[in-house]
């Protein structure tokens, strides 16, 4: 059998060091024993999960745990996620979710939203793989609809 | 107005002959033909993107399950829904008001309620009904007919009650052709507390069809009366209602995680498309509905009524013969019964096959009607987009001789 | 031996390329590409005798129907059943699995019965049935799956018993590939009064099937899978129970006659086909079925054999990946699902597709069977009638590749 | 409108004389107060209905009554069947469904069968017309089957 050779810079893009790195050693993984706020996505159709936990001072956040089980894409990106979010308020998370799905759908962010999204930007290579960006959103669309709900209640 | 001419060319089957004679097809009520581009797109699915959906990594599973949901959404744009995951796919119509009848109608029509339906339904549109008041302890009640097969609205208000919880019209006749007022009667039923359900298999294709303004809780249609494939069809459901219904089939697709004894269901509309769907033709309805688009569904009503109106001077001419249903052009569509003492319509089908023409005979599955009309069976002519007066003049002709060969 | 290059030329998707690369496609198991054939008889069908059937008496609808049935004959012989209105024509073999579920089931499981199954099954064999136990108080046991993947039959005696009304697993897995011993677990359930469904899904495809042989009361399976195209499944009964069922959905075509208030029921198998039918894919699974005949259904699963033989070799020298499954080719389909510790199956269906590979990723629809393997998903490969070892060896190459980066 | 001319000289097979004399006035009208065997035969696609009703006297036909509803094919086959029948044992009347349904699906009969079937001979027109088939057919495969129905009690 003669070797192939494979051309995978394409996916450079795609899984980054820092993406896989978060895949590897997720963040935020020791469970905070009481929560506020219980984020979980699923995709129904692959199977991937992720559920994080949300602990609130007032209307900011202050401590979050992650767990879950999937493809590196959405495991990195929840983990991502929950780094970044500790310490912002409700409003400040949904305004992350709402940056980070129009950055997955090709809309150009301002320099001010592409900071506060940090390393999740690495994540900006995914936009073109499109089947995988739902792997991408799934924590953060969870993450939205929780904020949603709890403004609610 | 449409250019009939140049629509004739874009379907292959009409430059068929049958017994060397051009094939005249007037049985579009009980399926449309299809144009080059409708087949064009399953020879081009199957050619270079089959896959099955949803759940695929790989570039021809993401292409298919994009066009799929893409012909979904022309569905949604076509009948003026708002939003895609109130669109169920199925395979008819038929299915799709089985499904509402078994699962809302299951478990919102109990004893003692009242179904309210029509004389003209066809019986897609009346046996699950039947079944459903029989399993429930619930009964049908039936809107009459006037002499010209319009519904007798004149007790409607004693007929829609507390206890109607569901009114489940046809928006078009298939035997008679009549055009029910299905917005007003929505919002009446609407008052009184009752749904309702629309069976749209015969208006869809033929008129331009709005569900947010007419308001229904329920409309089913069917593709292939309209130029789409066999096999596909399509249910809308308010959103408010499709949240609260529980799933119809089980199955692949339709869950979102399952365990040994127990399961918890996907998001809609997948919710209520178990298996694998039928990729292939609801992308071929998308076609479909591109086509009808590229016309204009008032330009198709307005040809439809022209020739209608055409039809029903000449058939006027043919003394002994019945012809069924209303005669104001603005309250019928394109469908014409019609019936003869002398000859019965099978053997008038016979006929007018052996000149090729292609008229459907029976009781087009509505026997309740037909026997309303105090007949056996009628024949009936119906046309769609590529009918011309031409062929208008060979189906009388035909009629006449005919008419003459059995009075021989 | 199947000539795989001459077949290869009649996949015309098989010309395509992805990222450039020429596109190996290992995803069988979820569909089957489809020969030109079977494309071709749509198009024939669309362009030159597209009619509705049954109702008809003109000569495109006497042609249709003609053809309609024929498609279902070809069912009859292909499955070794004996009549052909023991064949219903349905969506997929989901519906077909629910339809049994909803009709037989719903008037045949009580109280306190059982509903035997196995760890190894599809969605769509499995909630469908969780369903109706909780409808109907009935629950649900399991054969338990040894190591290799294969059901572990020592306590099959404790497992069906006199409270087991139903039997329902799979012919073959679509996760391990293991070919269950279908024919004598019909013979011992029967021997315990049981009735025993059989999904067919992944057996019919690849392997002989003999429904007559093997006894069993119901037997499903689906088109798409077997090169014909989407939308059109079979449902086989036993003539002596399918004459005691009731009907699934109701409407036109199932009916013989219709009043205001109830209807009897069309002869079988019409009287479990309601509505307009997909009569064009129907026609395609007929010529489906003629290519396979033409292969020789022997031929065909000795390719296969051949194939996931020489594949199981090649992975054996990937060390880091698990494949699951039995190990003996005579109990196994051309099923591989494989698993890496440090390459998410998601991971590895990305990095396959940007070689042209199209494999599926995920629980493949059987949850219970993926958390019983320890895992959250798998990876999967699955070969059909065009697949060639040297696709294989471009399999293996790029997941060895994929190893290797994602180790960087 | 220029007048088209018609050949229907085709149709002549199928519509004969005798088949549209049957039609217009078929015999055996007169219900039969009391009976020994009832036949119904329905074409749930087309809705073409017969009913017979039949006296024996023993083994054999004694009297006959038809009604129906459908088209000239169905109707006056069956008419004709109701007058074949008559006097006929019960034996001999299901041979004759066999011959009949014979010579529809294309098979010569010989001449002693021929004969028998009498006036119904003309049907063998319909064999042209393969969708009438069902419409010929209709009142005998009912009076096969309730011969062996009633065989079987
Ligand atoms: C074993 C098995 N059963 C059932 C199914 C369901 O088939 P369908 O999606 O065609 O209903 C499949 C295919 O996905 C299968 O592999
Ligand atoms: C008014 C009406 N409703 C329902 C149907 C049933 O449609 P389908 O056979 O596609 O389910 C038809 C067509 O036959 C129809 O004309």
């Amino acid at each position: 059998m003669s070797s192939p050779t494979f051309d995978f810079s394409e996916v450079d893009d795609l899984y980054q060091e820092i993406i896989l790195d978060h895949y590897r050693s997720p963040r935020n993984q020791k469970e905070i024993p009481e929560s506020d706020m219980d984020v979980t996505g699923i995709n129904p159709f692959c199977g991937d999960e992720v559920h994080m936990r949300i602990k609130l001072s007032g209307e900011s956040i202050s401590a979050v745990s992650f767990s879950g089980n999937g493809c590196s894409i959405s495991q990195a990106s929840a983990s991502m996620l929950s780094d970044i979010i500790k310490g912002k308020s409700l409003d400040e998370a949904n305004n992350l979710y709402v940056d980070f799905r129009d950055m997955m759908h090709g809309n150009d962010l301002n320099e001010d939203s592409m900071d506060n999204l940090g390393q999740a930007e690495a994540l900006s290579g995914v936009k073109k793989f499109p089947i995988r960006i739902k792997c991408a959103l799934l924590a953060w669309s969870a993450l939205g609809d929780a904020v949603k709900k709890h403004k609610s209640e | 107005m449409l250019d009939v001419n140049h629509i004739r060319k874009d379907f292959p089957i009409l430059s068929r002959t049958i017994y060397g004679k051009p094939l005249v097809y007037l049985d579009n009520a009980a399926t449309s033909q299809k144009p080059t581009s409708v087949i064009q797109s399953l020879v081009d699915y199957y050619e270079s993107y089959n896959s099955n959906i949803h759940r695929g990594v790989h570039t021809l599973s993401m292409e298919a399950t994009d066009r799929h949901e893409d012909a979904r959404s022309k569905c949604t744009r076509f009948i003026g829904a708002k939003e895609d995951k109130s669109l169920i796919m199925v395979r008819n119509t038929t299915e799709a008001i089985n499904l509402v009848a078994q699962t809302w109608g299951k478990h919102n029509i109990s004893a003692g309620d009242e179904i309210l339906t029509t004389h003209m339904e066809h019986h897609s549109n009346l046996v699950p009904w039947q079944k459903l008041a029989e399993q429930n302890g619930a009964s049908l009640q039936f809107i009459e007919l006037d002499e010209d097969g319009m519904l007798n609205l004149s007790n409607i208000d004693d007929l829609i009650t507390e206890r109607t919880k569901l009114l489940a019209l046809t928006h078009m006749s298939n035997v008679l052709g009549t055009i029910n007022p299905v917005k007003e009667l929505t919002a009446v039923a609407h008052k009184m507390g009752a749904k309702v359900l629309i069976d749209g298999a015969q208006s869809v294709p033929h008129m331009k069809v709005d569900v947010t303004d007419l308001d229904c809780d329920f409309f089913a249609f069917s593709g292939h009366k309209m130029l789409a494939p066999t096999g596909i069809g399509v249910l809308y459901v308010k959103p408010e209602i499709l949240e609260s219904m529980e799933p119809f089939l089980f199955g692949g697709d339709m869950v979102s995680q399952v365990w040994d004894d127990t399961a918890t269901w996907n998001d809609l509309p997948w919710k209520f498309e178990a298996g694998t769907p039928n990729i292939a033709d609801l992308i071929g309805l998308g076609a479909a509905i591109d086509y009808l688009e590229s016309l204009g569904m008032d330009q198709v009503r307005e040809h439809e009524m022209a020739l209608t109106g055409y039809a029903l001077e000449q058939f006027d001419r043919l003394n002994d013969i019945k012809v069924f249903g209303p005669k104001d052009l603005s309250k019928r569509g394109g469908v014409i019964s019609f019936h003869s003492d002398d000859v019965h319509p099978h053997d008038m089908g016979t006929m007018l096959d052996r000149e090729g023409i292609a008229i459907r005979t029976g009781h087009h599955c509505a026997m309740p009607l037909t026997r309303k009309l105090s007949v056996v069976a009628t024949a009936r002519a119906s046309f769609y987009i590529y009918n011309t007066e031409e062929e208008v003049d060979k189906l009388t002709a035909a009629i006449r001789a005919t008419l003459d060969y059995f009075a021989k």
